[in-house]
């Protein structure tokens, strides 16, 4: 076959098979594993936190291409921001930034957000005392 | 990457040229109506009647009269099913099947169930075997129809349909044969067997798609589903798809001369991709019966446990390897194939499902690179997934083969879901 | 006898070579199924997307989601009338159709009618027009739809679809019209109509057989009626025909860019065809209206009085010219097509019905050599009759051309048949 | 086309294209006209009769290729029988010469048996001596 076609557009391919901070870190500060119970996907997220701002992010990923892809995006974008910042990110900037993902598929990306939520939980568990710029943010972790 | 290998004959066949040549002339040329009284509607007539001696022929029908055409196997599967039940309403409104029936017998039973019958699921064993004892106590003196399919469709185990017919004989109760999975590739015999229904489309067997078969013993009563006009002697208005009618017909002759060689090629094949990727591959498992007698030649059914079966196509398919996956998350509808969950298999094997189906193009050389490509995916998967972590740091334990330490995946899946995974 | 003049395009056209040129890949290449998620499915997919663009096209649909494929024309009909019925249960289990409609429409509202809806079937003029006040008087509350098909397959009756969409819309019932008899000859345009559904089969303007469309406007709800997978967004359950889907698609795009010509080239034919037929056959009538814009270009339906269709037809076959005909003794239930019940023709005429669809290859020649032919054909059959005899003789009148002689041939069948004519 | 496709067996075919006896018979013995109220064919046969023996029939048939085939054949057949033999005359005889009709097209050779009867009951009304073998042998027309 002369031409590829794909099951995901050119940006969810490429995140699917080279995946961006695929791994764990090694004395990760907040680590978050969630799953899906619509498909029995698993993702972990590890975040490397310093002065109130991630550093590094990692993934792993139980799941199809668009929950690797998503993931790989997730923290992709997330790398460089505050605490704050990342307690307001929502699945749709994973959806746009990989250029749309099938409906079917969309909780893929929702399950990002999830676990980057649950690593910052863990995070602020370890580090109450970080826990006043969200609050600061309008956002309650515990609610 | 030059190699390509199709894996998924399945889903799908290429149309043989043989076939295909027969067929051209019926587009441009012999393109009249079957029910036109004029040159160009007997003419298509004179083929029909052979496609049906073809198709008769293929499953040891008796007569042509027999054989009636349909759009696909799904619906033969809806005729079949429906037209049984509405044709025998005063007998009764009991229908019996078997729990692993392909999803257009599963929900033509269920729109059945919504206009006020009931029906009986019989379960089956891990390997995907009819529970025989528990068919016989199914059946009722208002049972309209038994529906056992030959060869399952996800995991290849093949139904002992002798027994099955006996046991539906002994109950007076007709019984309906899918073989869209079997013909073609395995001997299917209507009258061996005592079938009442048979059906099976020429599309699995190098024939075009466009068009099922449902053949109906004479005896067997069913009314028709699509209404319309009087063809296929009223049981199917429509215009009959002529070209498709055609080329299936030369394909059921064609498959009858190469069935056995087709299953002596295919069982080869099988054997040495099973070998080669149990040998290779950690923590991998086959779904359905061992390559042999109670399994069609054709069919593997593998887990790989820790990594998800979407994942595994995707690259399969970017190495060239066509496959098919029984995984939730390569359903459109979030769910595994009711087929793994009704052998009872677990939800992280179910995750990691992939079905490999060969074919004759398939060769030796083509099964020692998807052996090899696939070992390579796999350990490209695990170094991506939790899981596999996780097994390894003993958080988690292996359903293929248990260490004794860690909790079950899906002990561990409902924690971190917050719901119990199904 | 060289010449071959095919005049029976209302039951088949031959694909035109450049359709058949781009389904070619299809059977033994892009064999893929389109489900499934590799290399072979996906490009299937994407051929499946353009081929719903282009019948979008042809209907002026807004969205290729609107597009759903079927085997043909009949089950298009059938989904569309209990795919609503059952969708609309709570509602009501009311429906109005015309009484003119195919019988893939007619039989489907008779299913209906046995599992407990009842219908309104709307009266014709003696042109074949819906009476729009009966329309408007049909509707209760408890109606769940309404259909009335674009134009008649026998007798080309063109009904006026933005009065009846207007009539629909007012009463708020959604219209389901079936254009099988005139999209890719006429302008379709459902949004023009406000129609909720819309079917038509490539397989009558030079697409293949083996696939129907029904176009569904998203708010209009409808539920399955063949069960199984979820192809067609869960509206149709199994394999899509490709190959065909892909042809039809480039039938479509044919048909919007010569739809003037074929208007223009067939009426031209058309008044050359029913002048020359109607100057040399005495005591010859046409059904439906005057060629005009009340009735498709393509269509002539006439009834030769004295003699019988069935041996016109064969007569005509045999001098190379291919016909229908709604005689009851060429229909297989032995009923003259109820169409001309409808419109309330003479049993004698009915029985002399012949109905010629031109297409896109016919010419002025061949027309006149139709001509030239029917004549001499009636001449022949008309040798034969006993009625001519009688009709000469002053036993019975003529309906065409009363002389006010004689008892009318229903009267004399009833005398001789020791029955009622029906 | 090369090839010729025909809906009847060539003897069907045959007598469509060329009926034997076709027309009526000027100073008929007797006439027959009966009609199918199934599918409205009509069918007159014209008897010559002479010392009780069918020397002539003709027929008229306002009907299918196979009711035209069938008063053909019945014409055919009949020619040369005495009445008696006539009256047991049955359709089976005009199917089996024909060498078979579809099964929905049957009933025209019924038709023709019929038109047969009612043309030698006209017959035998008009010469009521002519009764006499009739029920010699064993068959009554006013039954
Ligand atoms: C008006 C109309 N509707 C529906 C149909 C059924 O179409 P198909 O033969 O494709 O099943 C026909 C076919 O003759 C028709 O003329
Ligand atoms: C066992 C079985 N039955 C029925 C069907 C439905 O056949 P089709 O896709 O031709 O509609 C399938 C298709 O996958 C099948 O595998």
């Amino acid at each position: 076959m002369s031409e590829t076609y794909t099951l995901y557009n050119p940006t969810v391919m490429d995140h699917f098979m080279n995946p961006r901070n695929m791994g764990d870190l090694k004395d990760a500060d907040g680590v978050g594993e969630v799953g899906a119970a619509a498909c029995g996907d698993i993702m972990k997220i590890s975040l490397r936190i310093k002065d109130g701002r991630i550093e590094d992010a990692r993934f792993k990923t139980f799941g199809c291409g668009s929950a690797i892809a998503s993931s790989s995006m997730a923290t992709e974008l997330i790398k460089g921001r505050t605490i704050a910042e990342a307690l307001t990110f929502s699945n749709e900037e994973v959806v746009h930034a990989l250029g749309g993902l099938p409906p079917v598929k969309i909780h893929c990306s929702v399950l990002a957000e999830e676990a980057l939520k649950a690593a910052l939980e863990d995070y602020v568990k370890r580090h109450p005392e970080s826990a006043s710029p969200v609050i600061v943010a309008g956002q309650s972790l515990t609610a | 990457m030059t190699r390509h290998v199709f894996l998924d004959h399945q889903s799908a066949t290429p149309v043989y040229p043989e076939v295909f040549e027969v067929m051209k002339p019926y587009f441009t040329e012999h393109f009249g109506n079957a029910s036109s009284l004029h040159q160009h509607g007997l003419r298509v007539r004179d083929a029909l009647r052979t496609a049906r001696q073809q198709m008769a022929a293929l499953i040891h029908a008796d007569s042509e009269e027999e054989i009636f055409f349909t759009s696909d196997g799904t619906e033969s599967s809806n005729l079949a099913i429906k037209g049984a039940a509405y044709a025998n309403e005063r007998k009764g409104k009991h229908l019996v099947v078997s729990a692993t029936e392909h999803p257009s017998v599963m929900n033509s039973v269920e729109f059945l169930e919504k206009q006020g019958w009931t029906c009986t699921r019989v379960g089956v064993t891990p390997s995907g075997h009819l529970r025989l004892k528990e068919l016989e106590a199914a059946m009722t003196p208002q049972t309209v129809i038994v529906a056992v399919h030959h060869v399952n469709h996800d995991i290849g185990t093949i139904q002992p349909m002798k027994e099955v017919g006996r046991i539906c004989a002994a109950a007076g109760v007709p019984l309906y044969v899918d073989c869209e999975a079997s013909a073609g590739w395995l001997p299917v015999d209507v009258k061996d067997w005592g079938a009442a229904m048979v059906s099976f489309s020429p599309h699995r067997f190098y024939g075009p798609k466009g068009v099922g078969v449902l053949y109906r013993n004479k005896r067997a009563r069913i009314v028709s589903i699509l209404h319309g006009g009087v063809q296929e002697g009223g049981r199917r208005a429509g215009t009959e798809n002529i070209p498709a009618i055609v080329g299936g017909g030369k394909a059921a002759e064609m498959a009858i001369g190469r069935l056995t060689a087709r299953g002596e090629h295919t069982a080869l094949l099988q054997r040495r991709l099973w070998e080669g990727l149990h040998s290779r591959v950690s923590f991998i498992k086959l779904n359905g019966p061992v390559p042999g007698p109670e399994r069609i030649s054709t069919n593997l059914n593998i887990s790989t446990e820790f990594i998800e079966g979407e994942g595994q196509l995707l690259l399969c398919d970017l190495s060239g390897i066509a496959v098919a996956s029984g995984s939730s998350c390569v359903s459109k509808s979030l769910k595994i194939s009711h087929v793994l969950g009704a052998i009872g298999l677990d939800h992280a094997l179910a995750q990691g499902n992939i079905i490999m189906t060969l074919g004759e193009g398939n060769t030796a050389e083509d099964i020692d690179y998807v052996i090899d490509s696939f070992a390579g995916i796999v350990t490209k998967l695990r170094a991506m997934s939790p899981m596999w972590d996780e097994f390894e740091c003993g958080v988690i334990d292996s359903v293929i083969a248990p260490t004794g330490r860690g909790k079950s995946f899906s002990q561990h899946a409902a924690e971190v879901s917050g719901k119990a995974s199904h």
